[in-house]
């Protein structure tokens, strides 16, 4: 066992471990784990978040941990390299990499262990990243802990690596810090710095979240190869997909127990644990539409709160029209970027209109353009036919009532001082509700129709949960009666059977209100299972428009194309 | 199954602990034993400034020439000055006037701060300027120079203290005010007020206002002992109130002379002193978690 | 996520600082949220000059507002007395200072002579101002910028040691920062003399300008620096610690000190940088004190001595000089920070 | 627990301090028995204040100036008057003539020669304003002076004033080299001032010291110098160390030589340390009360006595002055000045029955014997402003605190105004309306200083001198016969009268004594205390081993 450990300074130090593995794959599996249980130790007393944990990970395969946050998933996996974290208390029959017993061995020893035998993708590189540093100092460091060549050696050592992950470039790229890197280069690069050593067991913790999804499925196909190399993989993720791309077996966590194990497709084909299902039940994409993706069912709304639909009954024409929107924005450095380009859209009444597109796309600016908070440098925008990105303010503020807005992360848009009560009260604008107790009648009906309960209100958003902050947040949206809804990224943060509540939630709201919707969403299920008619935007341009359903089944312009495969790729095998 | 307690290892390794969301150590929901610490010393000194004779009966003026600079004893519990007044009874008596010296120059500051970083976040491009310069300029003074400019001009006395030290203070108070107000601004609840259509005036007073204000209910608390360091220094310099009064900086001042003689003539007053900053500090901290945590 | 930080690095600065204040940040903002600060040098050094000239105004007014005649000052400083003083007395004087000119005049001829560089002469040494001053500044820099080196030493060493180690450590470290930062200079100073000079003799009672008379003053003003900078640099380190650049790098195999001097140190001085910069303005303050508990010579005694005797020009010139010391550690932060943190110069 | 760590911790070095310094005593190895002189060195000297020019009418300015310049004059350990740069002089009949004879061949250290005609040429300068105390001095006295031949110097007054060669003594009439005075500017005549004397200003390094070299080529010593020659000690270095802690610790470290004014608290330490330790009582004005006596209570001669007697100001003397300051109880002059009355001194004693008996008599009363006195209404409050730092030190500043907390148990209410010294000087609470008492003291070689403080102040001629704001012809008439007064013993009478007179009408009271201390090390010998303020000579100083 001390062999394994004594990190191998030859420069063939990558190629020996594969085959070592190749032998061990025969024999003991990889990583075995037995009866793990970690729990975290405040004020004396033990919290337990995982609960007897046990599965084999033979060499060259890849388990999966599914579960929401709080299952107790990501736990699992640093527990895994003794980094559980403060106070952590673990426990284990069996805990052995190979034939190292983890549970004896000592700090100095687990340096050599991490990295060199283990290593570990954490989500999100710009925060994963040393934001300071060059990436390329980043990884070389990983080599460097572990004694591995020289500094030449090294630096020729970190562009190969840079390159073997698909970097462009790797020369300059080796230079520059996170956050000089787009989302795709920087998770790549995180990925080289944890594979550096050519490790035999892969810990990935969410390694695709808040990632576009063209660069989730590279990053995937990046895993898969290594797999296929050879090493062992345990994949940490609430997505679904991702699991389904990747892994040979699969945990269901919840509440820091197993729920349900197995083959991979045996699981995700036909799960047998209640729990499984209603996960893969809430997964929205086009064979959702139309249907209900969470088994609760969603409120029913009063018939009374229909009238805001009659209110513009005889109008016709666009709830929400755009007309070629232009908007630049200056860098600090002087630079100036165009953010959104000649972007024009019609919302009709009680449709949704989905844009889509990945991060810097312009979605959002074209959102605030929509709700005027931001003036387009060119270009118009008009609210139920009447002028509104074009008219002062002061006039606007008539109108805001009749759109209103639904954000990603609902905590920051609510004053922290205020409690719910307060926030919704604040909404609902006196002219229609004059007096208090009509106030308070019209609070309880928001409540009712978000499938809230009155016990709410003394809260503060700080202590609900996400699922009910996000519904106080379509509420306060919902109090001004507005006839356009912009949900900007509402429900990405969500966990996915809450995700499936509120997007049943909207369904209804939309068909009992006759709301519009104007569906901001980087997520091409979420969007296919909303839409009517969807935008998909690039860079501040409006690609391709149209029929939701035609867009996502025969792409025509070839982003779009790229988009909906690597959704396809994620969603079948 | 074998139960391995690994926590000193776990422990060891705590830095890898947190994950990204969580901002700073957690704290226990149980009172911190340094808060209770500073609470009591508060409630000691809030005894002190409202009923000093309770804690100390003796007259902290009353001469006593045969016990002369007497060392701390039962009967003489901080030992005795030049004049044999007992210096435990001072030290009481004088917190009522050290204390309200330090308020004072805090809430001055503060106001002053107030309206000056308030002016610089909100007011028009040109006067916004023009205050954020005036601030800078204050800035550039030495707190103590300033002080010692308006003791020229006004003379010593407690009330040129609290100016003293309550405008010397201001300026840096200014600047976070305005960092405060900025950030309010640009927040989300902000933005999500305007979409509902709430006028600009009505967001200020509601939102942005008491969200950049909140922050000062720490500062003051951080604010009150620091003010009352700086006002003993001025007393220190023989720039404070008037002798014989037992204002802590000034018993300092006289002690000094005697400090080879009489070392508790100055290490009990400045220890005093420290105790009441860290003590007041202490609080300051805690109310800042406690927002910090309410704010996240 | 020094975004995240700055509110909370306004409020440590306010926590730490002796009197509160929050450290200059450029335009009020934290660092990291304007873009480029090496651009804004340029505009900085315009700025610069709108503050001397402002702290040179403030002070003359100051000094204008003082009570009292001035020319009757001038006579009784020289002779060591407290008296009314003969109109004949008085007239030489005045006529020697143009103590009568109206006050716009004196202004005036005030101003073009800092202009000339020329700080006026001393009405009690009868010597140019600027000489006068410039013979006392090495002291007083040498002392502070020894200070500053030393707070940093004291500072990064413990919090490096303290921070982030489970609660007890922590508590300590916290306790004794907070302590620390409230320690008077004056009380501090007193106790350090009488313990380390008068009473074991380790060092010269009369610190003079040596080496050796300069490490217990510096200590002095190094000591409370270090607990206020502790205080800022603290909450950053521990807040970096939970980073999970840091957890990444632990999974690399970097034991807890590499990640600590490696990654968490860097990101955690960048509040204490923006605080030096005041800083060396501030210990001016300090100093004064400092000053007088070791009978240094340097610009706090002078000040003291000058504004007891109403020395308008010496106090004028001392302000000025304190401006622009003040404005020069601030363009110093700034190219510090640009070091440490190059994203701003992306930005 | 944190908190109460570190308070521990602090409390704990506190504690810590207190053992070290009780262990400590500096008691230094003192030169052995056959220590033999050594030649040349340099003195380590620790003063208190800088003033800002060497020379000028502040005693800090005498003390200094006195190493550089010779004077006429100088007094010796008797009080007697002996040659200096005069090595003879003479007073006509009619008092009105006095003529110096200079000695032969001193030259300033510019090169420029010593001349009757320069000697003249500085009481003009000095007349002028060259020295504001030496103005006050001669002022209504000193006519003209002229130069008979190079050697011979002849004064003339405007009325007698026998006691003109002991004025001349003191350090405000250090002769400098005219060519100096009319060629170099301001500055140089401020930083470093061309005399004749013992040492020459080399360097003055602002708020640390002043470097003082030896004049090689000094020949003008003082008639009562210890030795004959130039100044035994190649350097002096003056250093201003303003903390008396600070100054007195350094003396035991071995950092200074000699330092001046030990506080009072330290002298017991530095007496058992085996230091050679010198005291001189100033005379002069004694660090004293006068009252006002135009404006307010004090009016009253009643409420001016009833105010002396309320006071144990011996007890409270010589508690804070730990027995080294002296109880002074004569308000008009010092014990240690020529013609001092100890009747004046004994005057008036603690006596609170009598205090009240004429509180009441004068009207201002209380019920029940408690508090302050009322008189139609209006307290019995009296203020007390002081030059604090300045006028009055820290002991001063005690014992002000002890008259004011006494004064209450006949009902007084003493207000105590510490004024900075910037107020002070620019002349805050000098009217007669500011203030009710003014404290101070004032160094005189002679009780002519009663003249200076009690010449009455009118509208035509304002003495701002004249604390108690009065015109008193009757008093005046004394001190001038006394200030002109030939023969010694009946100017000492009048001197006294004036005293007792000052002390019958409780014109002032006395608090105590002002000191000029030195501590020497017993490695440094020679070192003295001139005779007419109390500065330090170095002329004669020299080291041992």
């Amino acid at each position: 066992m001390t062999e394994v450990l004594v990190p191998d300074r030859s420069a063939h130090a990558t190629q020996r471990p594969a085959h070592r593995r190749e032998r061990d794959a025969a024999a003991a599996p990889l990583l075995s784990v037995r009866g793990l249980s970690v729990g975290f130790r405040r004020n004396g007393v033990v919290r337990p978040v995982v609960h007897d944990l046990s599965f084999d990970l033979p060499a060259g395969h890849c388990v999966a941990i599914v579960g929401e946050s709080g299952s107790g998933k990501s736990v699992t996996a640093r527990a895994l390299v003794g980094l559980a974290g403060e106070g952590a208390v673990l426990s284990a029959e069996r805990l052995t990499l190979g034939d190292v017993d983890l549970t004896a061995v000592p700090e100095r020893r687990w340096r050599a262990i991490r990295g060199r035998r283990v290593g570990f993708i954490l989500q999100d590189a710009l925060v994963s990243l040393d934001p300071l540093r060059p990436v390329g100092r980043e990884i070389e460091e990983a080599l460097r802990l572990h004694g591995w060549g020289s500094r030449p050696e090294r630096h020729r050592k970190v562009l190969d690596l840079l390159d073997s992950v698909g970097v462009p470039d790797p020369g300059l790229r080796a230079r520059q810090r996170p956050g000089e890197l787009s989302g795709g280069l920087r998770q790549r690069a995180l990925i080289a710095s944890a594979l550096a050593l050519d490790p035999e067991l892969i810990l990935a913790d969410e390694p695709t979240t808040a990632l576009d999804v063209t660069v989730q499925a590279q990053v995937l196909e990046l895993l898969g190869q290594r797999k296929r190399q050879g090493a062992s993989v345990v994949l940490i993720s609430h997505d679904l997909s991702v699991v389904a791309h990747l892994a040979d077996s699969v945990l269901v966590m919840k509440g820091g127990h197993i729920v349900e194990s197995g083959p991979a497709d045996e699981v995700l084909r036909n799960p047998r644990h209640e729990y499984t299902r209603r996960l893969l039940k809430a997964v929205p994409g086009a064979a959702t539409r139309g249907r209900r993706l969470s088994p609760d069912a969603p409120p029913s709304v009063p018939s009374s709160a229909a009238r805001s639909a009659e209110r513009f009954a005889g109008l016709d024409g666009p709830v929400l029209e755009a007309r070629n929107l232009v908007k630049r924005f200056r860098a600090p450095d002087g630079s100036r970027s165009t953010a959104v380009d000649g972007v024009s859209f019609r919302l009709e009444r009680g449709t949704t209109l989905g844009i889509v597109g990945e991060s810097g796309s312009g979605k959002s600016t074209t959102a605030r353009i929509a709700l005027a908070l931001e003036s387009p440098d060119a270009g118009e925008v008009t609210l139920l036919g009447q002028p509104w990105s074009a008219v002062p303010e002061s006039r606007r503020r008539a109108l805001r009532g009749r759109i209103s807005v639904v954000y990603q992360d609902p905590l920051s848009s609510f004053d922290p001082r205020w409690n719910t009560e307060r926030i919704l009260l604040d909404a609902v604008s006196a002219e229609y509700y004059p007096d208090a107790r009509a106030r308070r009648g019209r609070v309880l009906e928001l409540l009712e129709q978000v499938g809230l309960g009155e016990e709410v209100l003394p809260r503060f958003p700080l202590t609900l949960s996400g699922g009910q902050r996000q519904r106080v947040a379509i509420a306060r949206a919902l109090a001004s009666s507005p006839s356009v809804l912009v949900l900007d990224e509402a429900v990405s943060a969500l966990d996915v059977s809450v995700q499936a509540q509120i997007l049943d939630l909207l369904v209804v709201l939309q068909r009992e209100l006759g709301l519009s919707y104007l569906f901001i969403s980087h997520d091409l299920g979420v969007i296919h299972h909303l839409s009517d008619t969807v935008l998909v935007m690039k860079d501040g341009v409006v690609v391709e428009r149209g029929d939701a359903v035609r867009i996502l089944t025969a792409p025509e312009h070839p982003y779009t194309r790229q988009l909906v495969r690597s959704l396809r790729t994620l969603e079948q095998s | 199954m074998t139960i391995l307690d690994r926590r000193p290892r776990f422990a060891r390794t705590a830095p890898g602990g947190g994950t990204p969301t969580r901002r700073g150590p957690r704290r226990s929901p149980r009172p911190a034993p340094d808060l209770v610490a500073a609470v009591l010393v508060l409630v000691f000194f809030a005894v002190a400034l409202a009923a000093p004779s309770a804690l100390a009966p003796r007259d902290p003026f009353a001469l006593d020439l045969v016990n002369a600079l007497r060392p701390p004893s039962a009967e003489h519990w901080f030992g005795t000055d030049e004049s044999g007044r007992d210096l435990y009874t001072r030290i009481v008596h004088g917190a009522r006037q050290s204390l309200l010296i330090g308020v004072g120059a805090t809430v001055l500051s503060l106001a002053i701060a107030l309206v000056l970083g308030s002016l610089a976040a909100l007011a028009g491009r040109f006067v916004a300027g023009t205050v954020n310069r005036v601030v800078e300029v204050l800035f550039a003074f030495p707190t103590l120079l300033l002080a010692l400019l308006l003791v020229a001009v006004l003379g010593p006395s407690a009330w040129t203290q609290v100016v003293a030290v309550g405008v010397g203070t201001a300026p840096g108070y200014a600047r976070m005010i305005r960092g405060q107000i900025l950030s309010a601004r640009n927040s989300g609840y902000v933005e999500a007020a305007v979409a509902l259509g709430h006028p600009r005036g009505w967001i200020l007073r509601t939102h942005v206002l008491p969200n950049a204000i909140r922050p000062l209910v720490a500062v003051f608390a951080l604010s009150v002992g620091q003010s009352i360091v700086w006002a003993s220094s001025l007393s220190f310099l023989g720039l404070g109130v008037a002798p014989p009064a037992p204002e802590w900086g000034a018993l300092l001042d006289a002690g000094k002379i005697y400090v080879t003689q009489a070392w508790w003539l100055t290490v009990l007053p400045g220890l005093v002193i420290v105790l009441l900053a860290l003590a007041t500090t202490t609080i300051g901290k805690h109310i800042q978690s406690a927002l910090e945590k309410g704010e996240k | 996520m020094t975004r995240t930080s700055s509110s909370d690095l306004e409020l440590s600065a306010a926590v730490g600082r002796p009197g509160g204040p929050v450290p200059p940040t450029g335009d009020g903002g934290p660092p990291p949220r304007l873009g480029g600060r090496l651009g804004l040098v340029g505009g900085k050094l315009a700025g610069a000059a709108v503050v001397l000239l402002g702290a040179a105004t403030a002070a003359f007014a100051a000094q204008a507002a003082l009570p009292g005649d001035r020319a009757t000052v001038i006579l009784n400083v020289r002779a060591g007395q407290a008296i009314q003083r003969t109109p004949e007395e008085l007239a030489a004087i005045n006529e020697e200072y143009g103590l009568k000119n109206p006050l716009v005049v004196q202004y005036l001829d005030y101003l073009g002579g800092l202009v000339r560089g020329d700080l006026g002469t001393s009405y009690q040494q009868h010597r140019p101002v600027a000489a006068l001053i410039l013979e006392q500044l090495g002291p007083t820099l040498t002392l502070t910028a020894t200070a500053i080196v030393l707070a940093w030493l004291l500072m990064v060493t413990w919090v490096t040691l303290t921070a982030g180690r489970g609660p007890a450590l922590r508590a300590l470290g916290e306790a004794v920062d907070t302590a620390a930062a409230g320690l008077p200079h004056y009380w501090l100073g007193i106790l350090l003399l009488l313990v380390f000079a008068l009473t074991l003799g380790w060092f010269p009672v009369i610190g003079g300008t040596g080496p050796v008379g300069l490490l217990l003053p510096a200590l002095t003003l190094a000591i409370p620096l270090a607990g206020f900078l502790g205080q800022a640099t603290r909450a950053e380190f521990e807040r970096s610690l939970a980073q999970p650049f840091v957890l990444s790098a632990r999974m690399r195999g970097m034991g807890d000190a590499g990640v600590r001097l490696r990654h968490v140190l860097r990101h955690s001085v960048l509040p204490a940088v923006t605080l030096s910069g005041w800083a060396l303005g501030a210990t001016i303050s300090g100093a004064v004190v400092v000053e007088t508990v070791y009978s240094r010579a340097g610009i706090g005694t002078v000040l003291v001595s000058a504004v007891n005797a109403q020395d308008l020009p010496v106090v004028t010139g001392v302000v000025v000089l304190i401006a622009a010391l003040y404005v020069v550690a601030n363009l110093l932060v700034d190219l510090a920070y640009a070091l440490i943190d190059p994203r701003l110069k992306d930005a | 627990m944190p908190k109460k760590r570190t308070a521990l911790a602090l409390a704990a070095a506190s504690a810590a301090t207190m053992m070290a310094l009780a262990a400590c005593s500096g008691a230094p190895a003192g030169p052995a028995a056959d220590a033999q002189p050594v030649a040349d060195g340099t003195i380590e000297y620790g003063h208190q204040q800088e003033p800002a020019c060497v020379f000028g009418g502040w005693i800090e300015q005498a003390y200094l100036s006195y190493q550089v310049l010779d004077n006429l004059v100088s007094l010796d350990e008797d009080h007697e008057v002996v040659p200096w740069l005069a090595e003879s002089w003479s007073v006509s009949d009619d008092q009105l003539t006095w003529t110096f004879t200079l000695k032969d061949g001193v030259t300033f250290t510019d090169g420029s020669p010593l001349t009757a005609g320069v000697v003249a040429y500085n009481f003009d300068h000095w007349l002028a304003g060259g020295n504001s105390t030496a103005q006050v001095w001669l002022d209504g006295y000193y006519a003209s002076s002229r130069a008979v031949d190079d050697r011979t110097l002849e004064v003339s007054l405007s009325r007698p004033y026998p006691r003109l060669a002991d004025t001349l003594t003191q350090g405000y009439f250090g002769i400098q080299s005219q060519q100096a005075l009319e060629t170099r500017s301001e500055e140089e005549n401020c930083a470093s001032p061309i005399g004749t004397g013992a040492f020459i200003v080399e360097e003055w390094n602002r708020g640390e010291n002043i470097v003082l070299a030896r004049n090689d080529h000094y020949t003008s010593w003082p008639a009562n110098a210890k030795h004959e020659g130039p100044a035994r000690v190649e350097k002096v270095n003056w250093r201003f160390l303003p903390d008396p802690t600070t100054r007195t610790a350094s003396l035991k470290s071995g950092e200074t030589d000699a330092v001046y004014d030990v506080p009072a608290i330290e002298w017991a330490t530095v007496d058992g340390g085996g230091y050679e330790l010198h005291k001189y009582v100033t005379p002069g004005r004694p660090q004293q009360l006068t009252f006002d006596t135009v404006d307010g209570p004090f009016v009253d001669e009643r409420v001016r006595k009833a105010f002396a007697y309320s006071l144990d100001r011996r007890s409270l003397v010589e508690t804070i002055g730990r027995g080294v300051i002296p109880y002074e109880g004569n308000g008009g002059v010092s014990r240690t000045t020529p013609g001092y009355s100890t009747d004046a001194a004994e005057a008036y004693d603690l006596d609170l029955d009598e205090a009240n008996r004429l509180l009441d008599e004068a009207g201002w009363t209380r019920s029940g014997g408690e508090g302050v006195r009322t008189k139609d209404g209006e307290q019995l409050t009296v203020v007390l402003p002081y030059g604090a730092g300045s006028i009055i030190n820290s002991d001063g500043a005690s014992i002000l605190q002890g008259v004011q907390e006494q004064a209450k148990a006949s009902g007084f209410d003493v207000q105590l105004v510490p004024v900075p010294q910037s107020a002070f000087f620019s002349g805050a609470y000098s009217t007669p309306e500011e203030k009710d008492i003014s404290a101070g003291y004032w160094t005189s070689v002679t009780a002519g200083i009663l003249h200076i403080n009690w010449r009455p102040t009118t509208p035509e001629a304002p003495n701002y001198n004249n604390d108690a704001f009065n015109a008193d012809p009757v008093l005046e008439n004394i001190i001038l016969r006394a200030n002109s007064a030939v023969d010694p013993q009946e100017q000492n009478a009048l001197y006294g009268e004036a005293q007792d007179y000052i002390a019958e009408h409780a014109l002032a009271i006395g608090l105590y004594d002002r000191l000029s201390t030195l501590a020497v090390s017993p490695f440094l010998k020679g070192v003295w205390q001139e005779n007419a303020q109390g500065g330090p000579v170095f002329h004669d100083a020299y080291f041992v081993e």
